[in-house]
């Protein structure tokens, strides 16, 4: 279910998501190649503000992104609607933020810092 | 009984949703005081059923160009072999030019146009002037879905797949106190009181063999109209389009239109030798108009005496299959829908009826003998006399279905009241409709196909007096047979058999009267041709038939045309317009 | 299913939601295991070595897979929604997407 | 239910016969119920379930009118694939003799195969689906070029005959309640591209609302189906993108 706000939101988000989803990608890919340790991707990524805002923004848009199109799953195949479906929206979308959130700062907090 | 109707009451009730209907009921909208109740009753759904829909061709409308009003009316009047009512025929091509920008402006059609955005007008037979305006050859799917729009989005009451049965005067006949009718999906009988009643339900010759109107379409508002003792004019006046498909009798499609533009193109027709004929009856051969091409295709099918091989063909190929491929890209599909190749190979036709030009006697403004009952449309008769012009039907439908909504929508301020049936008449009309339910069920369809096979065979293209009287008999043993016939009365919600049934009581009612205003008519004009009367008779001395229902018979009367505007041999043209202003093809 | 609606565009939308629905219920999972680096990197190594196996690889393959033909797949639909293309253009490019996937799915295929 | 058989058929010639299996019941409920109809040249599936109701069951339900794929009330799925079954061959959906006959999908049955089209119709009117006229019957005829680019996108989607079988064809109608649908969106953005039309932001509001032009996944089953050759799902793309700009700009 979806009107001409919830449409744009997840088109716009697709669209940021479709770079960073590519990049995150190609880092895996260059991380496996080189046989990297946990130890060493994270020393990497910890401490830069470059992958913090990378994986920030990443977070941020795929909540909204996932949740907006979980709802209109749930709404085609449940059947779920009006405040029911807001609440599951609002629910899935907060879900992976926090998770999201956890893992972002597992990644990036500059080592020792928590 | 009369706990058995539901009682429902409205200002205004337009019966049918055609050209005529719909047009009724925006009309009526904008003309009636506020808060006018308006309902729209029809046998199928909104703007779903009908023929204005099936329009192919197009809307003929005198827009300039050289072209004029008085050119139109003038082809009018003689196409209808000045048999029309001209009054009837100047309203039609006056208020044709109106409702064309009322349909393009307020309701939304969109009409081919010209390279340089004016509307397109194109040729269509018996007419002196390219004035035909179209949609491609679905002319009448955009006029009625735009229609159809602007009605649904309005506040009109709808009753939709509700059949009218009766119409209901009141108990000293004066005037129309409201219409039977039965709730289709329930198989409930519900009487609608109205003030003003619109019979716009499309006449349709059905009971031939060969037809073109939609199923829905049954001759029942003329069956009604003749029971409630209206008189009717025309009624011998069955239009015969020349090329209807032939795919068997078990086929619905049998009987369906091959546009006549297939024969303007240069189309031959060849008879089962595989010879061209239509040149034996007529200097312009396949082009001839729609009539005589009719006649020749049954005079050619009548000399064939193969049981098996009924029909004529169409040929098409010799203009390069391809070529009619891009051209009539519709008609091939269709016929390849059913089997047929168009394009490459032959299609079997036959003349098949097509339009009523008979109907009720109507003023210039939709009123009838009966106050309170208004009829517009094809159920309406004397605008085209004994020949419909290719596209005045449509103009003929929506005109007078706008002036049938404005005339309603004044007349109403002077009624105050509801007026009450006759309960005496109600009771009739609801015994008649329900006399199958107590009878044992049988087959209703093969009454049909006999009805259909006697009207062909004894009414039809060509006639005499002996085959008239013979039709006549064998009308009235098929509605004798029809009331020992039952339908099983267990379940009578959507019951098609049932109506089937109500179809058959009304085609053979008015089957009697074709046949009865056929024999009144000893001479041959437009689409009746006697063969035991083939001159058209003195032009000065026209007359019409009137046909009524006077104590449980129909008696036919003939009256004087008046011609109020033109006499034959003269015009209204000024002198020295061309004859036509077709370029010669 | 009905054999009603088995066209390529009915196709790519199944494609495309099944993609979606897999991938929005393995990345709350895929957070859960990073989070690990900052309370338990061990956990992670583990993790990550137990990623070693070629069961879990191809699961693994599969998701990015997956990821791979969702984010195309989105591109392909608004490019069809957003770019005024006539319909042999449409089948040109559902074609080329169709493609690109075939050709990175099996470029991860040879690095994973 | 038990098969009924064509003894009364005055039709039956040529001995061979159909296999058909069709729908019985109401909203509240139903089966299919098989019935033996001979097989006959030019037959379309109209003409059997006409066969049916006229030789062996009298009390057999459906709908339809102009008999040649004009008034769109015939639609029927046939096989489990919606279609307007008076031209419908029958030879070619036969599947070894057999051919299955249900209502149409998406809408509320009233009887055996007549589907309420209530609801397709009352969505079509919320999509905005009526002309909002420019001009009156006193005003000449605006001219239009025929091949303007923005009308030409207008023309496209004219010829639609509303016969509801993109609608009962679209996996989103069935699972979504509110969605307009592939026909009442067509017929909104053929009206957005007409420039006579006198309420195109009312149409950009009309088709952004919770069952807007925004809940098509592109699925196209609606264009693969349509029997005119319509592309509703063309029609439905332009209104995402303009509603999308109009985002944009009414943002500003
Ligand atoms: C195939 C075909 C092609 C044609 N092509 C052209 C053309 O190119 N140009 C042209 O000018 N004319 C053409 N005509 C003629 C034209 O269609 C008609 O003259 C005109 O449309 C009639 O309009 P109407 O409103 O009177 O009736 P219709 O449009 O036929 O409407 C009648 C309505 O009444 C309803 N009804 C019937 N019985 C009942 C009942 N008992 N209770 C309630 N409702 C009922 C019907 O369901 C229907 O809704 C064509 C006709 C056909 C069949
Ligand atoms: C990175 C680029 C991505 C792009 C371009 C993209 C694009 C899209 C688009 C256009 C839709 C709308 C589909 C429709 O309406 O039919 C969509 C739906 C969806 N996306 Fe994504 N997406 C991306 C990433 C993701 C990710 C990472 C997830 C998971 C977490 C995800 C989960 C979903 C879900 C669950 C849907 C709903 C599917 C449906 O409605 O059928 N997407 N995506
Ligand atoms: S778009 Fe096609 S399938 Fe849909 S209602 Fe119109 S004609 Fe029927
Ligand atoms: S089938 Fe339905 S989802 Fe969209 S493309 Fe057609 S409306
Ligand atoms: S009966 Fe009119 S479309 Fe089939």
């Amino acid at each position: 279910m979806l009107n001409l706000r919830l449409y744009m939101l997840q088109r716009i988000t697709a669209l940021i998501m479709a770079p960073l989803t590519l990049g995150h990608i190609a880092v895996m890919i260059y991380a496996v190649q080189g046989g990297l340790s946990a130890e060493e991707i994270l020393g990497r990524t910890q401490g830069s503000i470059f992958w913090f805002l990378f994986y920030g923004s990443f977070v941020l848009v795929v909540a909204t992104h996932a949740a907006i199109g979980l709802r209109v799953i749930a709404h085609e195949m449940t059947g779920l609607t009006g405040r029911a479906l807001t609440g599951f929206t609002w629910g899935t979308g907060l879900l992976l933020l926090a998770m999201g959130t956890q893992a972002l700062i597992a990644v990036t907090w500059p080592a020792g810092m928590t | 009984m009369a706990g058995n109707i539901d009682r429902h009451d409205t200002d205004i009730l337009i019966l049918g949703t055609g050209g005529a209907g719909l047009f009724a009921a925006l009309h009526a909208q904008q003309a009636a005081p506020e808060g006018t109740k308006i309902t729209i009753a029809v046998k199928g759904l909104i703007g779903k059923c009908g023929c204005t829909r099936m329009v192919q061709g197009g809307y003929n409308v005198a827009l300039g160009g050289g072209d004029t009003v008085e050119r139109h009316f003038m082809d009018t009047i003689e196409g209808g072999k000045w048999l029309p009512n001209q009054d009837m025929a100047w309203r039609l091509c006056e208020q044709a030019v109106v409702r064309i920008r009322e349909l393009e402006n307020e309701i939304g059609c969109f009409f081919d146009r010209n390279p340089d955005g004016t509307l397109h007008q194109k040729a269509f037979a018996g007419q002196t002037a390219d004035r035909t305006v179209h949609k491609g050859d679905l002319t009448g799917i955009e006029i009625i879905n735009r229609l159809m729009e602007q009605v649904l989005s309005r506040p009109v009451e709808k009753l939709q797949e509700h059949r009218a049965v009766g119409l209901i005067p009141t108990k000293d006949g004066s005037a129309l106190a409201g219409v039977l009718m039965i709730d289709m999906r329930t198989g409930r009988f519900r009487f609608v009181r109205a003030k003003t009643v619109l019979m716009a339900t499309g006449g349709g010759p059905t009971m031939y063999k060969y037809h073109t109107p939609s199923g829905d379409k049954t001759m029942d508002g003329l069956a009604m109209a003749l029971r409630a003792g209206l008189p009717l004019r025309d009624m011998e006046m069955v239009q015969f389009h020349p090329t209807g498909l032939l795919a068997g009798e078990h086929s619905r499609m049998t009987g369906t239109v091959l546009e006549e533009g297939l024969r303007g193109a240069g189309g031959q027709l060849l008879n089962a030798s595989g010879q061209r004929f239509m040149f034996d009856y007529d200097g312009k051969g396949e082009r001839a108009t729609r009539d005589v091409v009719s006649r020749g295709i049954y005079a050619e099918m009548r000399k064939s005496n193969d049981p098996d091989q009924v029909g004529m063909f169409i040929s098409m190929s010799h203009l390069g299959p391809e070529n009619v491929r891009a051209k009539f890209k519709g008609m091939v599909k269709r016929c390849e829908d059913s089997g047929f190749d168009l394009a490459g190979g032959l299609v079997e036709v036959v003349p098949t009826a097509h339009y009523f030009m008979g109907g009720v006697v109507v003023d210039v403004e939709t009123r009838t003998a009966l106050e309170g009952l208004y009829v517009a449309g094809e159920d309406a008769g004397g605008a085209h006399g004994s020949n419909r012009l290719g596209g005045n039907g449509v103009a003929n439908s929506t005109v007078y279905g706008g002036i049938a909504g404005d005339t309603m929508g004044v007349d109403i301020r002077s009624m105050t009241t509801l007026r009450d049936p006759d309960e005496e008449v109600l009771a009739a009309e609801y015994a008649r409709a329900t006399h199958p339910l107590s009878r044992a069920p049988d087959l209703v369809q093969p009454l049909r196909n006999r009805l259909q096979e006697a009207m062909w065979d004894d009414v039809g293209v060509m006639r005499t007096a002996q085959g008239m009287r013979r039709g006549l008999e064998r009308i009235s043993a098929i509605g004798e047979d029809l009331m020992q016939v039952g339908v099983a009365a267990e379940n009578l919600a959507f019951n098609l058999t049932w109506h089937d049934w109500l179809n058959m009581a009304s085609l053979c009612e008015v089957s009697e009267v074709i046949a009865k205003a056929g024999l009144a008519r000893e001479n041959s004009r437009g689409a009746h041709y006697r063969e035991d009367f083939p001159e058209a008779g003195a032009m000065e001395a026209s007359y019409f038939t009137v046909a009524q229902m006077q104590e449980g018979n129909v008696n036919v009367t003939r009256e004087d045309i008046d011609f109020s505007i033109v006499r034959p041999g003269e015009t209204i043209l000024p002198a020295g317009e061309p004859e036509t202003l077709v370029a010669a093809q | 299913m009905k054999p009603a609606r088995a066209h390529p565009l009915w196709l790519a939308f199944v494609l495309h939601r099944v993609s979606g629905l897999a991938l929005a219920l393995f990345l709350p999972l895929h957070f859960w295991v990073l989070s690990y680096a900052l309370t338990a990197p061990e956990k992670l190594n583990q993790f990550l070595s137990f990623a070693e196996q070629p069961i879990v690889k191809i699961a693994e393959f599969g998701l990015i897979f997956l990821l791979a033909v969702h984010v195309f797949g989105g591109l392909r639909l608004m490019a069809m929604e957003w770019l005024p293309w006539s319909a042999p253009q449409k089948s040109l490019a559902a074609g080329a997407v169709g493609i690109a996937v075939l050709i990175s799915g099996t470029f991860f295929l040879q690095v994973v | 239910m038990k098969p009924v058989t064509s003894q009364e058929s005055e039709l039956d010639g040529q001995g061979v016969t159909l296999d058909v299996s069709v729908w019985r019941g109401t909203s509240e409920g139903g089966g299919y119920q098989r019935f033996e109809v001979p097989a006959l040249e030019n037959q379309t599936i109209l003409d059997v379930v006409s066969w049916i109701q006229h030789y062996a069951d009298a009390t057999l339900t459906y709908r339809f009118a102009c008999r040649v794929g004009m008034c769109g009330s015939c639609a029927m799925m046939v096989n489990g694939q919606p279609r307007w079954t008076c031209r419908t061959h029958v030879k070619k959906v036969l599947k070894a003799g057999a051919v299955q006959i249900g209502p149409l999908r998406n809408l509320p049955v009233i009887k055996d195969l007549a589907a309420d089209m209530d609801p397709f119709f009352d969505k079509w009117v919320t999509a905005g689906g009526a002309h909002a006229p420019s001009a009156t019957r006193d005003d000449p005829i605006p001219p239009v070029d025929p091949q303007d680019a923005i009308r030409v996108e207008a023309s496209a989607g004219i010829e639609c005959i509303n016969c509801s079988i993109c609608y009962a064809a679209c996996d989103t109608v069935a699972g979504n309640p509110d969605y307009l649908g592939p026909a009442a969106l067509q017929r909104a953005w053929t009206l957005l591209n007409d420039a006579k039309h006198d309420a195109h932001d009312q149409i950009l509001d009309a088709v952004s609302g919770v069952g807007g032009c925004h809940n098509c996944h592109s699925m196209g089953s609606c264009t693969v189906f349509c029997p005119n050759d319509l592309d509703p799902m063309s029609a439905i793309a332009g209104l995402k993108r303009e509603t999308a700009k109009s985002f944009f700009r009414r943002r500003k």
